[in-house]
């Protein structure tokens, strides 16, 4: 290190400079340990609906109060489904090109992740309303979280899913105003990466419950 | 110098003064025949958990002489004496595969001691047994279905905050806080909870299943002796819990069978002016807002204990004040003073309980010592 | 003697960022309180959190001779029904949360990175906040206490009519008295309180995995590892896949208290037994998470006491990696007596046996470690010795509860008061207490008394077994838990006043330790950087360590650094140093926003219990409460990880190997580089 | 720093071929999904569905996690870690599946007025 620089650009290389005893990035490893933990937390959550499926076939303790099927908009679902996995290739171009130090294809891409991630966001708010309120005039009567299991687990399970979108996206939203910050170079590839591993791993939870939760009813 | 010796000496002194005392406490105050007692076993399933139990006992006992003698002798024959060298370096080894696999081999042996006896007791307690001998046709001799004769004497347990309802379905009885059974027979226990989680646990007979709600367990008991047994709730089930006790009365079969046709029959009329009054305020007061009494048309509440027979019980308040006097029989004025003082200050016997509330919250019943022991007098004709 | 003031020189080369990128002014350490309240140093942190939890500790003792003074009589009457019900749930919860788990995590932070030869932690900010929202969880806890007392004094009445403001639910609270209709705001409390000691948990967890994993000295491999950093590793593994459980637990208990979902609501299909599987996927983790750290500590005291290696050392790591895998499988240990069924209660009380294998492994390998030895009594050695001892026997009784059906009669009985206080005093806390002992030196530079430190030990231990052991008995003959009275005549009067004698002779014991833990702070006898002739690498390190901890980073050459440094034959064995260059030690800025964040959860949680209270416009405080703490995490994200540069004291080529009389200068400040 | 310089250049190659994988891995996953969307309204017996759907979620799981989030071109720690802990998660989803039946429900309790609460999230709604 010479002692002539004393850039910011140096000061930062140099807190980069992190002591690693694996060669993987401190941020990188902690990730990983939260999505690990992340899997538990998921994990629980769809046990306690399936658990609750397996109980009451219906949805409820008493038959009859509910249809699922007819309630279940599948094309709509399909189709956020589809952004989101599309969101998640969109996420992996933006981390490739910060690792090339391409920010104006950085930019281009998270912004394409923020926009389908808020589709994807839009799609279930949509789709809560719909639920909500059921359609009286075509037999399908409402799903609220009170008034059936299925309505707290759904739900509950769902919303979690959508907080871990919403909070993506706020985290890329930032990442992108601060790109035009300045401060913003290759050395800060680790951290888009991060943001990106857990966007994909908003992603997997989502191929889980769109399995586990949406396609299971049409059997 | 000499005062530390000195206070060294006594402190030798009063702790083998302390520990003798302690043994000489161990021998006089344990008796394993206590009313409650799990290591008195008097059924079959409490037999065999108390074998079981010993199984473990002496196994752990084993390693315990073993491992807290070794290292008791270890402690010992390494320790620093005053004249060794402080800098004295020892021996660094660090570890014996050889020694170590071989202790993993030995204690996987002694779990397997345990392991085996564990799994045969568990399918025992948890298989009802097909016992000819205990189906309800072979020994009850009053009226029955051909379904009810050819099953096992079943009760239903449901617990309350904070009290317990036995309830007969083949024999069309109910009764609460005391579960009356035939000696000898298998009885199939249906447990189910109203409101919280409870667990009934009658040591002398059976260990613990928990009554959950949403849940249907069950659990079978068989009691070997006659007698008077003392079981409680085992699971916190809110502020009272402590006084969430049930007593047990395990009879002969002519006794149960007497017992039956007894509390078969509908509480009798009042015919004295007194227990009439006493009638008339049980209605007045709104106590038949919660509680049965067949023979009564107004008593029809489900919210609380069933009185059909309430004066043939031998406790009240869910087992906290006894009714009987020495020879184990009830004592009558003593169950009037019971009855008295728990319908008068029954929230200071047992805080929190349910009497007196309604959805709302704490009813305000007046009542004058004059009324309530109009309503003791009818509810004592209820026996 | 050298004397080494390690005096940091400023270097000007290079410019810390001392504002943060939006233009804030960071805290640093010349500013007296503010500096502990934004300190990002592991040590001071785990002083923090020690200091906490013993508070906490001293708490939950109260409340326990209280529930002793209670029970010393049949038919007592210190407290009514309801106290008693909430004593002993805030000592549950208390001991649990806010004792022995802080008190392990004030040891994994002060310990634990100078064991690997780190200058910190990974995250030294997330660090912070793991302290941080301890604190708020646990001030969200017992401020309940104090809407209790207002509500006596007639300033506080909860519209929703339920008076227990306090929780009095169990530290399990097993739905459905959790619920609404069967409890009051006492469980909002607990279930907000419960939820951020949960986010401390996690941080702090996964700051301490990246930190093991990642920070380690050059030369220190995974299986040179100092026992107590193993333990410290498997700990948060276990910690960062147990808590998300009960953490979804107590979102959808506070779903159905707050938004009428029905997931433990059984008038609409919910099932109770369904909290009870969800908590104990936690709790029975939980229960390693409290042990395996003390199991750490004793297998650090042990050969230093001993001056040999710890015999089997990969068999002990593994054991607890054993252990700590296996304490996943075993949750429904704890719910033998809900019929589960015969198949289910079979496996689980298989798997809870095997658990008694890696365990047994422990104790006969610290058995195998003194055999041989030269075994000194100082203090931290009659605590480990007590340890060991009072551990196995809480093993025994764990084994006979995993005999199932044998559990039946124990379960929810005094027998296993007994059981888990044998585990959990006579294991964690005399443990903890060695430690204690063992480091505080190393923490103060002090050396606590010797003399109060064995009649310390003698009380605890005697107290301990005269107020516990009698405990077996009573469950046995009968005795259930969680009762606040019993009638005379079933046998238990003896051995309860007895308890009670035990609990207070214990509970003067732990007072004296901690009085002495006073006395030392303030005016201890100052001490060398070695006093035990330990082991392991903090041990290198002037007492009290500095702020950068290393001067030079070290090398390791095997497992028992330090002591292969002092005793090793060959020159091979000595620890060598990595000069640090001209640019010096890189130090993290301190900041304010773990502080304010976690000012946030406990608006958040505090304002939650309030609101379901009926307290006007609770609701939007705790929305502003989550807002702040938002927005403390992107001040936090942009004011970056900054930091400054320090200069080591240059000491001739190579530091000294033996520091071994250092007097901290009270003044001594850290110049920083500007 | 150089040795990081140094590394850059290859880095910039090594993503180009990223590149490629990460396209044709988004074909994969859509015409996966379209799949699964297919196979539900399919005439087969249920078990076979079940199972179908089952395994390709799993490859698309697997895809993501090993290709969008780098973990085929990282350490095999990272790997090893997130196993652990889907690991523990999945054999609790499944074991806390086999603890659950419907023969263990008590009915007795559920006492639910279907109409009123029709009409009541009905009102609520409009």
């Amino acid at each position: 290190m010479n002692s002539d620089i004393s850039s910011a650009a140096t000061v930062d290389a140099l807190h980069h400079e992190e002591h690693s005893s694996t060669g993987i990035e401190n941020k990188k490893l902690m990730m990983w340990l939260f999505l690990a933990s992340d899997c538990m937390f998921f994990g629980t959550l769809i046990t306690t609906h399936l658990i609750y499926r397996k109980l009451y076939p219906s949805g409820a303790a008493e038959e009859g109060i509910l249809n699922i099927k007819n309630t279940f908009n599948i094309e709509l679902t399909s189709f956020s489904t589809f952004i989101l996995l599309m969101s998640s290739f969109l996420m992996a171009l933006a981390v490739s090109a910060m690792h090339k130090g391409q920010l104006q294809s950085f930019r281009k891409n998270v912004l394409g992740v923020i926009f389908f991630g808020l589709i994807f966001l839009g799609c279930q708010v949509y789709e809560f309303t719909e639920f909500s309120m059921g359609n009286p005039t075509a037999g399908i009567p409402p799903l609220t979280l009170s008034n059936s299991i299925f309505g707290s687990t759904f739900y509950l399970m769902t919303g979690t899913h959508g907080t871990h979108v919403a909070i993506g996206v706020l985290w890329l939203v930032a990442m992108f105003f601060y790109s035009f910050s300045g401060r913003m170079n290759i050395h800060s590839a680790i951290d888009v990466e991060v943001a990106g591993l857990y966007w994909h791993f908003v992603d997997i939870v989502w191929i889980v419950i769109f399995t586990a939760v949406y396609l299971i009813e049409y059997i | 110098m000499m005062l530390v010796s000195t206070l060294k000496r006594c402190f030798v002194r009063a702790f083998l003064a302390g520990l003798s005392f302690f043994l000489l406490l161990c021998v006089s105050g344990c008796s394993f025949k206590t009313k409650q007692s799990s290591l008195d076993p008097k059924g079959p399933i409490a037999l065999a958990q108390y074998d079981l139990f010993m199984v473990t006992v002496w196994v752990t006992l084993f390693i315990f002489v073993t491992v807290g003698g070794a290292l008791l002798w270890v402690v010992w024959r390494f320790r620093q004496r005053p004249d060794d060298d402080d800098d004295h370096m020892p021996n660094q080894s660090h570890g014996n595969p050889l020694v170590e696999v071989g202790l993993i081999v030995a204690s996987i042996l002694l779990l397997v001691i345990i392991a085996v006896p564990t799994l045969r007791v568990l399918v025992y307690t948890f298989e009802l047994p097909e016992d000819e001998g205990s189906k309800l046709g072979q020994w009850y001799q009053g009226p029955l279905t051909e379904e009810d004769a050819e099953t096992i004497l079943t009760v239903n347990v449901m617990g309350y905050q904070w009290w317990w309802a036995f309830e007969y379905p083949q024999l069309g009885i109910t009764t609460a806080n005391e579960l009356v059974i035939p000696e000898g027979k298998v009885v199939k226990l249906n447990l189910r909870s109203a409101d919280v989680i409870h667990s009934f646990w009658l040591p002398k007979i059976a260990g613990k299943v928990d009554l959950i709600p949403g849940r249907a367990n069950w659990m079978w008991i068989k009691a070997d002796e006659p007698g008077h047994y003392y079981g409680q709730c085992a699971e916190f089930c809110g502020s009272a819990h402590a006084y969430m006790l049930f007593r047990s009365d395990v009879l002969s079969h002519r006794d149960f069978e007497a017992w039956v046709e007894y509390q078969k029959k509908d509480a009798p009329e009042a015919l004295e002016v007194s227990v009439a009054a006493g009638e008339r305020l049980f209605a007045e007061k709104t106590c038949i807002q919660c509680h049965t009494i067949r023979g009564n048309q107004y008593a029809m509440g489900i919210k609380g204990p069933d009185l059909t027979h309430v004066a043939s019980r031998k406790s009240l308040a869910a087992g906290i004040m006894d009714n009987r006097g020495v020879d184990g029989r009830i004592d009558r004025l003593k169950q009037r003073e019971n009855l008295f003082e728990w319908i008068k200050n029954s929230q200071h016997i047992k805080p929190g309980n349910l009497m007196y509330h309604d959805d709302a919250g704490l009813k305000t019943v007046p009542l004058s010592d004059d009324d309530v022991h109009k309503i003791v007098a009818y509810l004592q004709t209820l026996n | 003697m050298a004397v080494s003031t390690h005096a940091p020189v400023a270097d000007k080369r290079l410019l810390p960022p001392s504002k943060s990128l939006i233009g804030l002014i960071r805290p640093d350490t010349s500013t007296g309180l503010v500096d502990w309240l934004t300190t990002v140093d592991h040590k001071k942190i785990g002083i923090m959190y020690g200091g906490f939890a013993l508070f906490f500790f001293l708490l939950g003792g109260i409340e326990a001779l209280l529930i002793r003074l209670q029970l010393m009589y049949p038919g007592g009457t210190v407290v009514s029904a309801q106290t008693y019900n909430q004593l002993f749930t805030m000592h549950g919860t208390t001991m649990v949360f806010l004792a022995v788990m802080p008190l392990n995590a004030a040891f994994f932070n002060f310990v634990m990175p100078l064991q690997i030869g780190a200058r910190d932690v990974a995250f030294p900010r997330l660090n912070a906040l793991g302290l941080w929202a301890f604190v708020a969880g646990a001030l969200i806890l017992n401020l309940s206490w104090l809407f209790q007392w207002a509500q006596v004094f007639g300033w506080f009445t909860p519209v929703s009519g339920q008076m227990d403001i306090v929780p009095a639910i169990g530290w399990f609270g097993y739905a459905p008295i959790t619920g609404k209709n069967y409890s009051g705001i006492g469980t909002d409390f607990w279930i907000f309180g419960l939820q951020v000691l949960g986010v401390a948990s996690l941080v702090g967890s996964f700051n301490f995995i990246t930190t093991i994993i990642n920070m380690r000295a050059p030369g220190m491999t995974m299986m040179r590892l100092p026992l107590f950093t193993w333990m410290t590793l498997i700990t948060s593994f276990l910690i960062i896949f147990a808590f998300p459980a009960i953490t979804i637990a107590l979102v959808e208990l506070m779903f159905d208290r707050f938004f009428g979902t029905n997931f433990y609501h059984v008038e609409m299909g919910g099932q109770p037994i369904l909290w009870q599987h969800l908590f104990w996927i936690f709790g029975h983790p939980e229960v390693y998470i409290l042990i395996l750290p003390t199991m750490g500590i004793v297998s650090e005291i042990l050969p230093t006491f001993a001056r040999k290696p710890l015999f089997g050392y990969p068999m002990v790591v593994f054991s607890g990696a054993v252990i700590g895998f296996l304490g996943f499988a075993v949750w429904s240990h704890h719910m033998f007596t809900t019929g589960l069924g015969v198949v289910a209660t079979a496996a689980f009380s298989l798997l809870t046996m095997a658990i008694a294998v890696p365990t047994g492994v422990k104790i006969l390998n610290w058995i195998g470690t003194l055999w041989g030895g030269h075994i000194r009594f100082s203090v931290p050695m009659v605590f480990a010795l007590g340890f060991i001892w009072m551990f196995m026997m809480g093993g025994f009784s764990g084994i006979m509860h995993s005999a199932a059906p044998a559990d039946a009669q124990q379960q929810d009985s005094y027998f296993v008061v007994a059981h888990f206080h044998y585990v959990l005093i006579g294991g964690a806390l005399l443990a903890i207490l060695g430690g204690l002992y063992f480091w505080v030196p190393k923490i103060f530079g002090r050396m606590m008394s010797e003399k109060v430190g064995y009649i310390a030990a003698s009380a605890i231990i005697i107290g301990f077994n005269v107020a516990f052991f009698p405990m077996h008995y009573l469950g046995l003959t009968g005795m259930p838990r969680r009762t606040h009275t019993y009638l005379a005549g079933f046998g238990w009067e003896t051995w309860n006043f007895v308890a009670t004698i035990g609990a207070f002779v214990l509970g003067i014991g732990v007072l004296m330790v901690i009085i002495d833990l006073i006395r030392t702070v303030a005016s201890g006898k100052p001490c060398g950087s070695d006093p035990w002739d330990a082991r392991t690498l903090e041990w290198s390190l002037p007492s009290p360590v500095p702020a950068y901890n290393f001067a030079h980073n070290p090398v390791i050459p095997g497992r028992d650094a330090w002591w292969l440094h002092k005793y090793g034959k060959k020159p091979e064995q000595e620890i060598e140093y990595e000069k640090t260059g001209p640019e010096g030690i890189h130090m993290p800025s301190q900041s304010w926003w773990p502080l304010v964040s976690s000012v946030g959860l406990l608006v958040v949680g505090v304002a939650m219990a309030l609101h379901s209270a009926g307290v006007p416009y609770c609701g939007y405080v705790a929305i502003g409460g989550l807002g702040l703490s938002v927005v403390s995490f992107f001040l936090w994200a942009l004011e970056g990880p900054g930091g400054y540069h320090l200069t080591p004291p240059d000491d001739g080529d190579e530091p000294q190997k033996v520091l071994a009389s250092y007097t901290p200068e009270p003044s001594q400040k850290l110049e920083l580089t500007h | 720093m150089n040795a990081h310089a140094l590394s850059l250049e290859s880095l910039i190659k090594e993503e180009a071929k990223r590149y490629h994988a990460f396209i044709n891995l988004a074909f994969i996953l859509a015409i996966l999904t379209s799949t699964e969307i297919v196979i539900i309204f399919l005439p087969f017996a249920s078990w076979l569905i079940v199972t179908s759907l089952v395994v390709l979620s799993l490859v698309k799981f697997f895809c993501v996690i090993l290709w969008f989030m780098h973990l085929i071109y990282d350490r095999i720690l990272l790997f090893l870690l997130f196993m652990s802990g889907l690991l523990i998660a999945v054999g609790t989803v499944i074991a806390l599946m086999f603890l659950f039946s419907p023969n263990d429900l008590d009915r007795s309790l559920f006492s639910f007025n279907t109409l009123s609460m029709f009409f009541n999230s009905f009102c609520f709604v409009a």
